[in-house]
């Protein structure tokens, strides 16, 4: 029913290009773990050799502690939810549904029942007898999905189940996706490049660049405490202050600021503090700064501001709707100190 | 205006063309008279008649229509197959090899049937309609290759590797999601190598013996002297020709 | 050291069994007689039966008889002649069907236009030569008009004709299908930029058109050059052609080697025209 | 799927019927000229003996060589054959000896028997079956016989009309050599250029060179007034409904043709066989053979015509026979070296 992962050391080497330079990863049983980046980041890729669809150049995978190195896709504990869903167009839903079942030897009657609960579980009961084509996008992903469950995988693999969708569905497929998790219990590994939905579904979020995993573990621990910077700017907007160290803190235009930290004296650090944490109140101060862009987004308004202090240094930060902010105008900042991350610079 | 007039005049004039022979022959077959020739004397159904009687021609008719079928079949499963291989882009050397299974389509039949009879002369096998078969696989596989291949796109291979992720073994994959998926594909390219080889003349000239299939015959017939009888065969082929047409004309269209 | 188990070779593997049964076929029945006529053509037949003679005499035979050599050009000129005239009737109708019906009568109009495609090829030569005969079909209605009669059975015109009439079908079907891909937008963005109707074609549809009908007019080349019906019942007799040599070769004499020869010499042709066709358009190999 | 299933019920049919047809028993394979296709000369025989004649049809000696060296020995069980190349056949080995006793010599036309083209070294080979002329067939409305009397005029200056050639060199060149005052059986070498020069003059003069329905085509739609190379066996089948077609023999004679049957020395039913040539030898036989739809001509055997109607018997002039026996010699029967040579001018005469 469930499973846990263990991705050792993988490379995928395409000719000169590194699609994987080295990905370590456990997955816990009945975990949740979105891989989230830009394309091109090697999620994919992961999830192919995750799937049995193509090999590592090298490393080892182990689901359930067996070695998956070679094995083809129809042997492993796992199943996916395709990009494109992939339904097969000559086929009626409960077909499509009870199709792995049929290739492993179930009988026509209980493989079509157990299609039908799929289904149910899937929120399309009674739907059968449709064609792929009779249905809407939303409605396809939930006949992969429940195509995929049917047969009982330890390991779901989703490759960007939602992208296609428009974004009030994708939100509202969000949830669901992940009730349902809970309720089959098995491990899904769910490839996206939409942050909010990673944060949203993930319970371990993995966030891969240029073939490396950046950073990994619970949503809001990458969130609020990136493990680099670029985890830091890929999960949501950030402002980046550089600093150096100077007795144990990092020392800026600002003055000292974030953490204490081990690191060597002299070291180059940069500073990083998400928008929302900066606004007019207490908190350590960035003096007057200068509006330069505003724009009006529901529930706060997003600016843009230089600080007098540091005019080369452009902060973006989110203020309540409230609060006059004009382009010209001049306010003044604080940063709440205790949602700084020092990274060091590489 | 002046448009119109010109390609409707230039559409007529080369529709004429076109429809000249066919129309010529297909009158001459009820010509009632010796001669397939002007003037037309008057309307007779003695020469369809007389060729539905011939059972000359109608065995050749039976021996076309089994190595149309029999070819065609074979033709189909070959180049859906390699089709196949080629599609899923893990082909070592799948340019050379697409290169290699289209070459045929560039030689001329003569030069095809004459290499054959070669080498089954050498062979020491005798012809017979297998051979004439054989040969008609050669001409026809390249066009089944070029149709499957056209049809296997992105939307196959996706379902294909959904079916294989679900436990499918390859055989299942194909039988169950591939061919069903571009059935229509197949069924044209069979229907269209059927009518291929239902008219091919020169291989199974070359390759045949005692039984020839129907244009051999109808060769035989021409040259046996003026006769409507060919005419009315004629007729007859264009016609069963035309259901096959047809049917693949239906089947491309229910896909759209 | 066994290589470790792989996905991607297994895939790989599958994919050359998949491919080995065409393959195989091509091989066996298609490129090895194609081997077996070559090494025939080196062969001699003499009175005791076929000879390994390794010898070019067949080829040197072909050289120095001036009825062969004529026999060469005259399908040669045969199929140029059929080719730019089969291009320069089908281009027209192609066109009005592509871009000048409604859409609706496109495919009915295609469909018309190839429908005695599906005539037995034996017949619808001998067809021709019903239509042609001095006292044919043709002259019959010239006379009626008043007209001066036609005398083309039995020769090279009719032969022409023949083919002509074939080959337009077909390259009305390809040009067909190379002019209805060009998004209509191409000619309107033309218009829209003031070119007029015959720059419009000059410049934005005959060049981008134009790998389509080169593979329409090699196809052309290719079929007729190595057609043996349509010149021996249209021909007469009065212009032999290098099919029609070929099969004298084995029909009167039993000359495999020489019709060997031939037969290597007719793809050399067309092997040749492929070329020619492939420089001009800076085509890739197939 | 359902299609699917009937598309392999079919192939699993064809290849079952393909099987079944192969599974045939008694076969006799018989290498022939078009005339012996008619079932109503093969049926009675298959019905007698309860088995099937498979026929292949070739035109010309050369092709039938070739057939015969494309298969394997004991493929076949009669040939039918030009009586003119049989010792040349035999030579190769092909045909093995008749059992004399059982065939009609009786009822032959003595110029049939051909003792030196059918007996060598004192055994026979083959037998006379059918014969008839390459001469002139004309269109009567137009042309006049007189001017056909002098065959040269066709490849004069001054053709009398337009002219169709029959396409086989053998009669042809025959024709020309009897036409330039040569026998037939004397033809050398020398001879060929002189020929050649005969043939090349009525190629010009000629508006076609074809097989029988060209040529046929081409008579009966008038686009040609002379068939040279024609005769019985074009026009006979025709005049029923083209009386104007007739045939001559011109001042300088003619060609005659003549088929003999014979059985292969590697047949693997020898008795089954001569049987088929004693069937073809019967004077039913000899009359389905003589009228044949392929073309007609006149049969071997002379009892034949009491099996024929008096309009069938004119159309072949049975009464004029003897005549024209004496005014026609054989056609030529060159060895290897003259023949290639008589091939490579009529390879030349088709591409001017």
């Amino acid at each position: 029913m469930t499973a846990p992962i263990d991705i050792v050391d993988v490379t995928k080497r395409y000719g000169d290009a590194m699609a994987l330079a080295g990905v370590t990863l456990g997955i816990e049983a009945g975990e949740y773990c979105v891989l989230v980046g830009p394309s091109g980041c090697g999620k994919t890729t992961l999830l192919d050799i995750l799937g049995g669809f193509s090999d590592p150049t090298g490393g080892a995978v182990r689901i359930d502690g067996r070695e998956m190195v070679g094995v083809p896709a129809a042997r492993r504990p796992t199943t996916t939810v395709f990009q494109d869903y992939a339904l097969f167009p000559h086929m009626s839903l409960l077909d499509n549904v009870a199709f792995g079942l049929r290739m492993r030897g179930l009988g026509r009657s209980r493989r079509l029942a157990r299609a039908e609960e799929m289904l149910e579980l899937v929120g399309l009961a009674g739907a059968g007898a449709k064609r792929p084509t009779a249905l809407s996008g939303g409605q396809r992903q939930r006949v992969a999905l429940a195509r995929a469950l049917a047969v009982e995988p330890d390991v779901l693999l989703l490759d960007e189940p939602l992208g296609a969708l428009d974004l009030n569905l994708r939100r509202a497929m969000q949830d669901e996706l992940k009730a349902i998790q809970r309720r089959v219990g098995a491990t899904f590994v769910h490839v996206t490049h939409d942050q909010e939905e990673a944060m949203a579904i993930a319970d371990r979020i993995v966030v891969m660049n240029a073939g490396r995993i950046e950073d990994q573990g619970p949503p809001e621990r990458v969130y609020r405490r990136p493990a680099s910077r670029f985890a830091a700017a890929f999960l949501g907007e950030m402002n980046f202050v550089p600093g150096v160290v100077q007795g144990g803190r990092a020392m800026t235009v600002f003055g000292a600021l974030g953490p204490a930290t081990q690191l060597p004296e002299g070291a180059r650090v940069t500073l990083c503090a998400r928008p929302e944490h900066l606004r007019p109140g207490a908190g350590v101060s960035l003096g007057v700064v200068r509006v330069i862009e505003a724009v009006f987004q529901g529930m706060h308004r997003k600016v843009t501001v230089l600080p007098e202090a540091a005019p080369d240094t452009p902060l973006r930060a989110r203020l309540p709707v409230g609060l006059a902010a004009d382009v010209g105008d001049l306010i003044t900042l604080a940063l709440d100190a205790e949602h700084l991350t020092l990274l060091e610079d590489t | 205006m002046m448009r119109f007039l010109i390609c409707a005049g230039y559409m007529a004039l080369l529709y004429g063309f076109i429809f000249l022979p066919v129309g010529v022959l297909a009158l001459y077959s009820f010509q009632d008279g010796r001669f397939p020739i002007p003037p037309f004397q008057g309307f007779s159904l003695r020469w369809h008649i007389e060729v539905l009687g011939d059972s000359d021609l109608m065995a050749a008719l039976a021996h076309s229509l089994m190595v149309a079928f029999a070819s065609s079949a074979v033709a189909v499963t070959l180049g859906f197959l390699a089709a196949r291989a080629v599609a899923g882009g893990r082909l070592p050397g799948a340019r050379a090899i697409r290169a290699a299974l289209t070459a045929p389509l560039s030689v001329s039949y003569l030069v095809i049937g004459l290499g054959l009879l070669a080498s089954f002369n050498l062979m020491g096998q005798g012809l017979s309609l297998s051979t004439v078969a054989v040969g008609h696989i050669v001409i026809n596989t390249p066009l089944c290759f070029a149709i499957c291949a056209a049809a296997i796109g992105p939307a196959q291979m996706a379902a294909e590797r959904a079916a294989r992720d679900l436990g499918a073994s390859e055989l299942r994959v194909m039988w169950l999601i591939t061919a069903p998926m571009i059935l229509p594909a197949l069924l044209a390219a069979f229907l269209l190598s059927v009518t291929f080889s239902w008219d091919e003349f020169i291989i199974a000239f070359l390759l045949s013996r005692f039984d020839v299939t129907l244009p051999v015959e109808i060769w035989s017939l021409l040259r046996s002297g003026l006769n409507p009888k060919t005419n009315a065969v004629g007729s007859l082929v264009f016609m069963v020709s035309a259901v096959a047409v047809l049917g693949v004309e239906l089947t491309m269209m229910r896909r759209r | 050291m066994r290589p470790p188990p792989s996905i991607e070779g297994r895939d790989r593997r599958r994919a050359l069994a998949l491919a080995a049964p065409a393959l195989l076929w091509t091989l066996v029945f298609f490129a090895l007689p194609f081997g077996v006529m070559a090494v025939l053509s080196l062969w001699q037949r003499t009175d005791q039966g076929l000879q390994a003679a390794w010898t070019l005499a067949n080829y040197a035979q072909f050289l120095n008889s001036p009825a062969y050599l004529q026999a060469a050009l005259n399908s040669l000129e045969i199929t140029v002649v059929v080719t730019v005239l089969s291009v320069a009737l089908a281009y027209p109708l192609a066109w009005i069907i592509a871009v000048e019906l409604p859409p609706r009568f496109r495919r009915l109009a295609l469909a018309l236009a190839v429908v005695p495609f599906w005539t037995s090829y034996v017949v619808r030569s001998y067809a021709w030569s019903l239509v042609l005969a001095k006292r044919g079909v043709l002259n019959g209605w010239l006379g009626d008009l008043g007209l001066p009669l036609l005398d083309l059975a039995n020769s090279r015109a009719a032969t022409v004709i023949g083919f002509t009439h074939f080959f337009t079908m077909l390259l009305t079907l390809t040009i067909y299908a190379s002019l209805v891909q060009l998004p209509p937008n191409l000619r309107r963005a033309a218009a829209d930029l003031g070119a007029g109707p015959l720059q419009i074609f000059r410049f934005v549809v005959w060049p981008l058109a134009l790998p389509g009908v080169m593979v329409g007019a090699f196809l052309t080349f290719a079929l007729c050059i190595g057609d043996y019906v349509t010149p021996q019942i249209l021909g007469g007799g009065n212009d032999l052609a290098l099919p029609q040599l070929v099969m004298l070769q084995i029909g009167r004499r039993a000359d495999l080697p020489m019709a060997a020869a031939l037969s290597i010499i007719l793809m050399a042709a067309v092997t040749l025209a492929y070329l020619c066709m492939a420089r001009w358009m800076k085509a890739p190999a197939p | 799927m359902k299609t699917t299933t009937r598309l392999l019920a079919v192939l699993a049919g064809t290849t079952l019927l393909t099987q079944a047809a192969a599974a045939q028993e008694k076969q006799l394979n018989a290498l022939v000229w078009c005339d012996h296709t008619d079932e109503a000369l093969i049926k009675p025989f298959e019905d007698k003996f309860g088995m099937k004649v498979n026929l292949k049809e070739y035109e010309g000696t050369g092709a039938a060589l070739s057939l015969i060296e494309q298969s394997q020995p004991g493929d076949w069980d009669v040939l039918v054959v030009d009586g003119i190349d049989v010792p040349r056949v035999v030579e190769a080995g092909i045909l093995g000896p008749l059992p004399t006793d059982q065939l009609p010599y009786d009822s032959l036309f003595p110029e049939l028997v051909m003792e030196e083209n059918h007996v060598i070294d004192g055994k026979t080979y083959a037998i006379s079956e059918k014969f008839g002329y390459n001469t002139v067939s004309y269109n009567s409305a137009v042309i006049s016989p007189d001017d056909l009397a002098d065959m040269t005029r066709l490849w004069s200056d001054k053709a009398p009309g337009s002219i169709a050639v029959y396409d086989y060199y053998l009669p042809v060149i025959g024709m020309v050599a009897k036409g330039l005052g040569l026998h037939t059986d004397e033809i050398t070498m020398e001879d060929l250029p002189a020929i050649e020069e005969a043939l090349m003059k009525l190629k010009d003069n000629a508006s076609l060179v074809g097989e029988v329905v060209a040529s046929q085509t081409a008579i009966a739609t008038g686009e040609v007034d002379i068939l040279f190379g024609g005769g019985e066996w074009v026009t006979a089948g025709l005049t029923a409904d083209l009386p104007d077609l007739d045939w001559l023999i011109p001042e300088q004679g003619a060609v005659r043709w003549s088929q003999s049957i014979g059985v292969f020395a590697d047949s693997k039913q020898p008795d089954l066989a001569v049987e088929f040539v004693k069937h073809v030898l019967s004077p039913a036989g000899q009359a389905a053979l003589a009228t044949s739809s392929c073309y007609w001509a006149m049969p071997a055997n002379s009892m034949a015509g009491a099996m024929m109607t008096d309009a069938q018997k004119d159309a072949l002039r049975w009464d004029q026979q003897t005549d024209y026996l004496n005014k026609t010699e054989l056609y030529p029967a060159p060895d290897a070296e003259l023949d290639a040579a008589m091939q490579d001018v009529w390879t030349r005469f088709l591409a001017r």
